[in-house]
This record gives C-alpha cells, structure tokens and sequence, in this order.
C-alpha cells in the first residue's frame, strides 16, 4: 500500500498533517504521538517579530464547533528557528511552517529568513486572518492583493509554498486560481469562518476580539463543498481540512479533492487523532482493496 | 505512564441540588498529582459539547482520583447524568500546582465555593499546619466540613446567607484574620482558590501586607496543553512591541496556580 | 411589556416570525401550536411558476446542523393566493411571502402579482439561491445586480420589503448595503451556507444536488457576527436567522442587532419552537425588567 | 390528543447484537395509530444528533406503543443506550397507512429485514387471513416468530445465510409464491416493506401479474409533517415545466406507503 503524497515537489509520507495553530510547535503533542508518524507537522503561525496577541477570553464552544480568536500570538520567527527548529529535526516527519505579515514586505522577509533554514520542508502563507477585528484582511479576500503577495512570496522562496486561503469569501475558486498563478505550489482550505458569540446577560460579545474563528466539525460541510469546488479550478494540490475529527472525515475530504488533510481541533480532543486518522485510512483503503491513496484524490468528480 | 488515559466512573454521587464527587478509576497506570493540578474530561461522546472540560484534582484515591464539580452548564450536566462504569477520556495530571510551604511558612488556605476542590489535596498535604477560611453562597454548598476540621489547623466558615457559621464573605474573614493574626504568625504565606473577584481582592490584600499569595485562576480552554493559546491570562510586564509573548501566560501550562502578584487583574 | 417591533411600515406584534422554507405554508405546524401568537409567518419560497425543485436526497444531518437541497420547490403564487391565503387569512399574524425568481423580470412580474392580493402584509426578497448548482446565483453576490434586481421590486410594490440576503459573501455588509440604498425596507439574514457532504463508500455527494443550503445551530456564530456586522452598516431593520433553538439564541442576535428573529430548522426538531421562544423572551425581559422588546436591538454596540 | 407529545421509556429491550424492541408509553392521550404509519423519535438532548429519527409502528400496546429498531448509525446507537424512565419528545402517528384489505382480496405480506416493524400491525389487523413472507440476512436477524406464525394463514421464511428455513431472498420467496398461487388465489393484494431495491423487484413483479402492491418508503426525514419538502420520492408522471410538484411525493405525508404503481423506480 502506497500512502505517499506529492505537495509540490515535497513527498509527504502520508497525507495526515496537523493544522497551525492546533498542534503548537510539535513538542507539546511529543508526549501523546508519534511525531515520526505524521505526514506533515505543520507549526503555529509565525511573524517576524513575536506577536502578543488577543485580550482573552479567546475561545468558546459553539454548537460542534469552537470560536477562537488567539490574534496570532507567535514567538517570532528568530525564537522558533533557534528553540524549536532543533527540536523537530529530531523527527522523521515534514515540517512546515506557517507564516504571515502585516504587509507585502513583511510576508516576503519572513519568507525568505525561513527559506534559509535547515530542517524546514515547506512554508504555508496564511493569508486568511479571520481575527482581524477592523474589517476584512484584504490579503486573502481581494484577489488583485493576493495576486501580489502570493507573487511577491514566490520569487522570494524555493520552498514548496503552500497558500491557506480563507473562506469568508464569495467565490474562493477564483482566490484558488489567483493564488496557482502567482505560482502557489500548493492550496490549503480551509481557515476558519468567522463567528461571533454574545453574552446575554453582559449583551456584550463574549470573545475579547469580539469576533473570532470558527472550526471544528460545525463547519466541515462548508469546507467539503469549498475542496469540492476548488478542485475543479486549479491544477495544484490541495490540503483540505475543517472539522475533521475521524478517518471518515479526512476520506470525504481527499475524494471531494485534497491530496493531504490537516487535523485541526480534533487535536484538542483528543490528542492522539492524527495517528487514529492515519490508522482509519489505511483499514479503509485495506477494506476497499486499494493500493495507491493517490487514486483517491477527486474520486467524487469521476464518472 | 501517559497522561491521557481512560478512567472509569466508580460513582458520580449527587452532594446537593447542583454538586457532584465523582470518582474516577484509572485504566493505566497515571502520573502522580500534585495539588493545583487538573484533568480535562471528556463529557460526551459527539461532537456537542465538543471540548473536554477543565477540572481541578479534588484528592487522590487509591484506584485513581476525585473530582468534586458544581453543574454549571451542559457538559457538567452532562457528566452528572453519567452513571457507574462509564468510561472516559482523560487528559492530566495538567498545569502548575500549589508550591508547597517551605519551612517556617505559614499556610494560609482560602477557598471560596467551589474553589474548595482545588485546594483540598493541598490541606491533605500540609495536615495540620494551614489555617483554613472557606465560604460560600450558603449551608448546602459547604462540603467535607469534617474532613477539612480535622485537617486544619484553625478551620473559618462563612456563608453569603449566614445559614452557616458567620455571615459574610471569604474576603470578609481573610480581612479579619489578617489583621488579627499578622503580627502573631510570621510568615503567612496564602493560598487561594474561588471566583476571579475574591481572587484579585487576595491579591491585593497580599500586596498591601507584603504576604506571598499563590491563586489559582480559571480560563475557558481548549486543548489543556499548552498547544492552542486559547486559555491566556495578563501577567504584569513590557507590553512593548515584539515583547509580546510574555504579557499573557497559559493557564493549562504556566498555571493554573500563579503568583498573585504575576497577574494583571 | 411592549413586544410589538416595527419592520418598515410593518408592525409585528412581536418578533418571533418563522424562517422561509421551514414551515411550509403554516398550515402544517397549526395543529401544534397557535398561529396567532406569532410575530409573523413567513411562507416557503414563492416563483411566478410552480417548480419541481431537485431529485432526492434531499436532506442530509451534518454535526449541529443540516444540509437541504429542496430545489426552491414550491406550488406557485397561483396556487398559493387560491389555496393558503384563504387559509392564513383566519390568523391574527402577519403573513410574508418568501418569493424568488430566475429574472429581474420574474421577481418583478412575482412582486407585482403579489402585491396585489389582500392578506399579505409584506415580502422577503430571496436573493441567496445556495442550492444553484451551476456554480453562483449572482443575484445575491454581484453588488449590480442585486441593486438592479432590488430596485425594480421596490419600484414595483408598496409593501415593506425585506430582503433575504446570501451568507456565502466576502462582505455582507456591502451587500446590506446595496440593498438598503436600492429601496429595501429591511433584511433578514442569514439564509443558508453552501456545503456538502461525501458517502465515502460511494465516492458521491450525498445529496442529489451535490451541494446544500446549511442550517442549524452550526451556523449560528456566522449568522451573528453577520447580523453585528450589519448592524452597523445600514439604518434598515435586521430580521435575524441561523441556528435559532432557544430563546437565548434569539436574545443574541437581537442584541447583535436583530429587530425581530426567525426560526428555521428548529421548528423540524419541536414544532412548538417558536411560542417556547417567544415565552423565552418575555422571561428574560421580566428578569431583567426591560419593558421595550426594542431597546435590546443593538445593545452589543453601546458603549 | 395531541400528535406532538411525550413519552416515557418502559423497556428497551435488547433482541439482538444490533436490534432493540423499544416500549414507550404515552404520557398525554395519543391519536389512534394505523398500520404503516410512523413517528419521529427525539433521539439527543443535545444539538447533535439534530434531528429526530422515523421509525414505524411496530405495535399498539395498552399504554402507548412499541418500536422495533435496527442500530444503524449514531442516533439509533444513541437510542439504544437510553434506560428506563427516560422521557422523548415524540412526533406522530404520522403519514399514511396501509390500506386494509376489502372482502375477497387476499393479502400477501412481504417483509425483508427490519421491514417487519411496519407490516407487523398490519398482520394483527388481518390476522389469520394473510400468507406472511418473511426474509432476513441470518437466523438471528428474525423477530417474533412464534407471534407471527400464530397470526399467518400460512408462514414462510428465508434468511440469505440459510441459517434458518430456506436460503434465500423474500423476492425468491415471493417469486415461487406467486408463481404457485396466482391461480388458486384470486385477488391477490400485496403489502411489502424492505430495502429499496427489494421494494423495486416487488412492483415490477406485481406489475407484470397486475396485482395490486403497497410499498412503505423510507427517506431521509426532517420535519416528518410534511413542512420541509425533504423527503420525497418521484413519483411517475408529468416532468414538464410548471407542473412540477406533482413529479415529488413527500413520504412522510402521501407517503411512507404508496401504491407500487405509482413510484418512479
Ligand atoms: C483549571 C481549572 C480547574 C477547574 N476545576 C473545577 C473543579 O474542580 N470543579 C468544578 O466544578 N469546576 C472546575 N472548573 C470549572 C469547570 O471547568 C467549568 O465549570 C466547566 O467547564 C463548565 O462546563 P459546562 O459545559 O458545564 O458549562 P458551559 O458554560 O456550558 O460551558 C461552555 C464553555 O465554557 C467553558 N467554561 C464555562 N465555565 C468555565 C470555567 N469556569 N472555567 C473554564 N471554562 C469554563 C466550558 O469548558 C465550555 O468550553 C475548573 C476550571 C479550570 C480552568
Ligand atoms: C417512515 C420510516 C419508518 C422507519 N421505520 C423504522 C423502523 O421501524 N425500525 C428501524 O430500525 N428503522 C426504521 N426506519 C429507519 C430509521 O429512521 C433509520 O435507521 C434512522 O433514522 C437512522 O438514524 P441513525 O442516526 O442511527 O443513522 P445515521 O446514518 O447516523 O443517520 C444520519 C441521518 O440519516 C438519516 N437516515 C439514515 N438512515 C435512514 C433511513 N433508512 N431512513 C430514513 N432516514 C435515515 C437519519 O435519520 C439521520 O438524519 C424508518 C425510516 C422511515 C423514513
Ligand atoms: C486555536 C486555533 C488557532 C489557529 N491558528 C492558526 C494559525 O496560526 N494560522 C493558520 O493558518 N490557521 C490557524 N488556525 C486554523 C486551523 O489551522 C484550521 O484551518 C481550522 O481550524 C479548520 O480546521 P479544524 O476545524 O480541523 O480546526 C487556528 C485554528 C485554531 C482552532
Ligand atoms: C429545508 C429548508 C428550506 C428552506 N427554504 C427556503 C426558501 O424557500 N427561501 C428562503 O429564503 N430560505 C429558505 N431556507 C433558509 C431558511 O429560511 C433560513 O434562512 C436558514 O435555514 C437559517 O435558519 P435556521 O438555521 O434557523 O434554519 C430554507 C431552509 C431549510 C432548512
Ligand atoms: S487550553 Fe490550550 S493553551 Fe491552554
Ligand atoms: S420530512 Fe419534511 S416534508 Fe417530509
């Protein structure tokens, strides 16, 4: 049985990777799984400079779903490369790491300081920030912007350079194609939608950002349509995710379209998901006599 | 020796109208507590309520551990609908715990309500030597009063009702005890569990006397382990640019149990 | 204690209404509850044509919500003026008319025929179409169109009209906006967001539609920050909908900004929803001694 | 006498590895229930499960009535889990029902699998005069033998294992019955509820000799009241535009049973 997957030019072993800002830098889930086992560890959202984030509190569940809104608090990419870096180059797994910037220049700084690296598989560009409490983060929703990022970024980086794009969007086939032809190697959907909660006792927004980001299984239909719909538009690989919490989850996932999946919130709840996934894949694809998990990908648009 | 492990219910007795002890077995072998700890448990099986839910180490048993819980929302609900043999997900010993006095300490153990369940294997651990203040809303909240008389050194009730003992509040007696006994004890060294106001009133109190005070504070969380910066909590320090990191602490991992002083309130 | 909410010109005797699509054409749920103490009923989707609406499976549960794939089926504005008014008209509520058309002509031609017919107090724009498989009904997400397709309705009809905008947007509050300056009395959101979901043995969508309409409390943090989100942008009153299950989820999106709520796919789970709502409200307004239903509309953005 | 009420647990009786027999009884006066005719069962308190689940009549009893239930997915596992005493929301009796038989027609019953729940009252009503044809994967699969045989005019049964009687299909069963009996028997009308496809070869059968069939559907449900358009079924009929809602049926209000004639295959 073959569970390798191609993003990019980088070959992940198996498509179960983690999803940034669910699985912290890798060590803190160290004691409860196998790192060597996943496809992929992909890391918190860095920025250049550390970021303090949000004025709690900064989560609440939801009906099967969670609203978080953390504001990408991170240690800096300096800190992760000298604390962290060394650390994951004790796995035998991918690492990619997750980035974003206030600004076009500070996207391709950081970029090209993570580019530099030894032990760093692959950047993911968060383009989403559904957190943002001022209105709407135009990297990810203005497609003349994302344009000019994601092209700005690739010029910057060899990397295999992955774009997560958000789905507070109207037509997120269209940000798919923007972000293949500014030379994106790779698609990650989805971020997650953005929500509100309010106290009615405070009638106040309970969230200190007030809004937040919605995931978990609340929101899988919406992530499954929009992989669906992606893979239609572009030629690249796309690494789909949104509530997936079992091997069922992740298979609707990669038959709608995804080469990988990310296991997200799942992580919370229960720490050793990622492998129980990997391990419910494989009894399908044994279930279905199947040999390649590549022949999968898309298998919903066939016939 | 892992800290996510599956337990068994023993029993989930009903001690009031909105209170539960329950009793877990463990399944495998778990780490040791240290009081201040907590465990995330799993309190249903779908995928609402989604989240594990935050409980402190109420006592150590010998097939495993207590938790003593008030029923706050749906997932306590849920959890007191839990019968015997039901089986559960469990993540912990988690977070920081209650520094254990050193020698010539006084301890002095606040708990308000259900603050009670996280400070009960510290009055276990110093036997004998803690003052102990401890209020709530009203009589039927008071729980264990005769394990905890015979623990303590010197035992304060106070309720908000005065169906019990003193009327008044935990700080109430704090203030009083203080103001008594801080030329008498030397050095007093509090402990504190109960609602974020009683807490930030420690705190301050502390700070007037120059007493050390450790508290143990409560955040919604996610993942219990550090992973989702979800549980944070303002810490005194440089709010400057690029500082950042280090004005919010994680509950589940640099707490639950803090230096009074530490925090922002 | 003043329930009465003011939609336009429209005066409800409170603000508990049901959701278009949900409870059919009131006649189904009037042996379980009594119309009369509803705010106002809101009929299923109403085109100048009956409609076949699409092949089963129709429906299908997803965590804390459902997908619907009906196909806007209804019976006709013919139909419906002979067979359901009679009917509706023997209730003390208000009755308002979902409708929908596949042209600026159709919308106008349903308007006006509408407009016409004694015992319809108002109308609901539906501009959403989330069940369109060809990719996007641009009524609901193209600015110039919806303005185009709002205004000659407006210039159509002298009932309050309400127009029923699409969650699947970069910037609802763009959208609102559009609306209100096209002649739109005031407008309820959210309808449904656009997902699927995948039978993993069948390597299929699930509905016969492929894609459906989302609904139910998974939605409901989208459905609140969107009405926030309006809340601000335009002076129009809100009708707020999405995962309403209890009175306390109606009491947040009032306080987000709602004027009056509308209760969907609750009414499949209890069919007395809405009344144990509208009895919901009124407990929270005796214990928290407010005597104007209205002065909760908002109350998240004072101060 | 309200089709919306509630109703308390009195057993939920294991039959089988994945088969419960489940006793409610009303706690408000419910309307009489005919044959073929269904309820929605509130199967979570939570939001997920969301919606209620269908399930037929399997019997009036004295103080409410019986379901008999197949495990299938999360909310009849959830069900199954329910104790004694618990109380439901519960929707019904919904639907239509199974035509009783006029004088000189002779009822044949097919049922396959967990079909039995909707023909069982329907064999109570006629009883002793309805050959009954019963099919399921294995022995163990079969319910309520001796209650069936004792109300069959005659009795056959098939498992697909040959665990029990003939192997075999109840279509393979139907197919001999009406081969043999066609001429004997004269007006022939058919009750059936299984598996689609089974339903599928009982109308083309039925339509090749000209009896009269009554199928019940089953379809994803929501409001099970006929609200919602979320069931349907094609029916044969008139496709062109305009006089479209005729090509539906809803199984939860024209339907669960309809005439076999009638269904677009
Ligand atoms: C470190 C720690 C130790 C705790 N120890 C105890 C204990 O020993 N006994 C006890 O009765 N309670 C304890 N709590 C509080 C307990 O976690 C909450 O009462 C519980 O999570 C409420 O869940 P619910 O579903 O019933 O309430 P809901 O209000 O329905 O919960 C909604 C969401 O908010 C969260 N939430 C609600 N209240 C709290 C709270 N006070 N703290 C954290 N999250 C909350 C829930 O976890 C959930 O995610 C502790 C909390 C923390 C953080
Ligand atoms: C009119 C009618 C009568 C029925 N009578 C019986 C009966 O007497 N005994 C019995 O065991 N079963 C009966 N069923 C089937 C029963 O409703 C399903 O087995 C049940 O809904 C499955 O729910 P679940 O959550 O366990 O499965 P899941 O597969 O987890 O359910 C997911 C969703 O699909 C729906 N669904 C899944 N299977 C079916 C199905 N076969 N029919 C309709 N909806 C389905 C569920 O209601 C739910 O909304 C009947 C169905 C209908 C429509
Ligand atoms: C607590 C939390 C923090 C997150 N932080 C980031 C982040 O830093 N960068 C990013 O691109 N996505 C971030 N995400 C989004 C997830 O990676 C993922 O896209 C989303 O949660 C949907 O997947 P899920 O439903 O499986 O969680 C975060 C999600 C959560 C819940
Ligand atoms: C089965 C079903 C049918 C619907 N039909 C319509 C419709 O005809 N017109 C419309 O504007 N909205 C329709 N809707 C959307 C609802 O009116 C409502 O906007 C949405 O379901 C969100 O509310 P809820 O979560 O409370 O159901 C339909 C929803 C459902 C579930
Ligand atoms: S709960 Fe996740 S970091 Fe504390
Ligand atoms: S289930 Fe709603 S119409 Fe049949």
């Amino acid at each position: 049985m073959n569970l390798e997957v191609k993003i990019g030019k980088l070959i992940l072993k198996n498509p179960v990777m983690t999803a940034s800002g669910t699985f912290g830098y890798g060590q803190e889930y160290a004691e409860f799984i196998d790192l060597n086992r996943l496809g992929a560890v992909v890391v918190k959202g860095l920025s250049l400079l550390p970021k303090v984030g949000n004025p709690p509190p900064r989560i609440i569940e939801t009906p099967a779903g969670m609203l978080n809104a953390i504001g990408l608090q991170n240690i800096g990419i300096e800190k992760f490369i000298s604390e962290k870096v060394p650390f994951l180059l004790g796995f035998d797994t991918s690492v990619i790491v997750n980035f974003f910037g206030d600004s076009v220049e500070e996207y391709v700084k950081a970029a090209g300081r993570l580019s530099s690296v030894d032990g760093i598989h692959g950047l993911e560009m968060n383009i989403s920030c559904p957190n943002k409490q001022a209105g709407w983060c135009i990297f990810g929703t203005d497609p003349k912007v994302t344009s000019q990022v994601v092209g700005a970024v690739r010029r910057e980086t060899d990397l295999p350079l992955i774009v997560k794009l958000s789905p507070n969007v109207t037509d997120i086939s269209l940000m798919a194609r923007v972000a293949e032809e500014a030379g994106a190697d790779a698609l990650s959907l989805i971020n997650t939608l953005t929500g509100m909660v309010i106290d009615i006792k405070k009638r106040r927004p309970v969230l200190g950002n007030l809004t937040g980001g919605l995931s978990g299984p609340a929101i899988r239909p919406v992530a499954v349509r929009m992989v669906y719909e992606v893979y239609k538009a572009v030629k690249i690989p796309i690494i789909g995710m949104g509530g997936i919490m079992s091997a069922g989850d992740a298979l609707e996932f990669m038959i709608a379209g995804a080469t990988a999946v990310a296991v997200g919130t799942a992580n919370f709840i229960k720490p050793s998901s990622t492998v129980e996934i990997l391990d419910g894949i494989v009894s399908y694809m044994e279930a279905e006599k199947l040999e390649e998990i590549s022949s999968l990908t898309g298998a919903a648009h066939a016939g | 020796m892992s800290r996510y492990f599956r337990a068994r219910i023993k029993s989930n007795l009903p001690l009031n109208r909105n209170h539960r002890l329950l009793s877990l077995v463990n399944m495998e072998r778990m780490k040791d507590p240290l009081p201040g700890q907590f465990y995330m448990l799993e309190v249903s099986k779908g995928n609402d309520p989604l989240l594990k839910r935050a409980f402190s180490l109420f006592r150590r048993t010998s097939e495993g551990f207590d938790i003593l819980y008030r029923i706050q929302g749906k997932g306590t609900a849920l959890l007191s609908e839990m019968k015997e043999k039901t089986e559960l997900d469990v993540l912990g010993p988690l977070g920081s715990s209650y520094p254990a006095p050193v020698a010539g300490e006084t301890p002095v153990i606040v708990a308000g309500g259900i603050g009670i369940a996280s400070v009960y294997s510290l009055i276990e651990q110093v036997r004998g030597s803690a003052y102990l203040l401890y209020g709530a809303r009203e009589k039927d909240d008071l729980f264990m009063l005769d394990e905890l008389k015979a623990m303590a050194r010197e035992f304060f009730i106070s309720t908000d009702d005065g169906s019990h003992s003193v009327r008044g509040s935990v700080i109430d007696m704090l203030k009083g005890f203080l103001s008594e006994r801080t030329s008498s004890e030397q050095n007093i060294v509090i402990y504190a569990c109960g609602p974020r106001p009683v807490l930030k009133e420690v705190a301050s109190m502390a700070d007037a006397k120059g007493i050390r005070a450790h508290v143990s504070l409560e955040e919604h969380m996610a993942c219990g382990i550090g992973a989702c910066l979800g549980c944070v909590v303002k810490v005194k320090g440089q709010e400057q640019a690029g500082e950042g990191s280090s004005l919010y602490k994680r509950v589940c991992k640099e707490g639950p149990v803090f230096d009074a002083g530490e925090i922002e309130w």
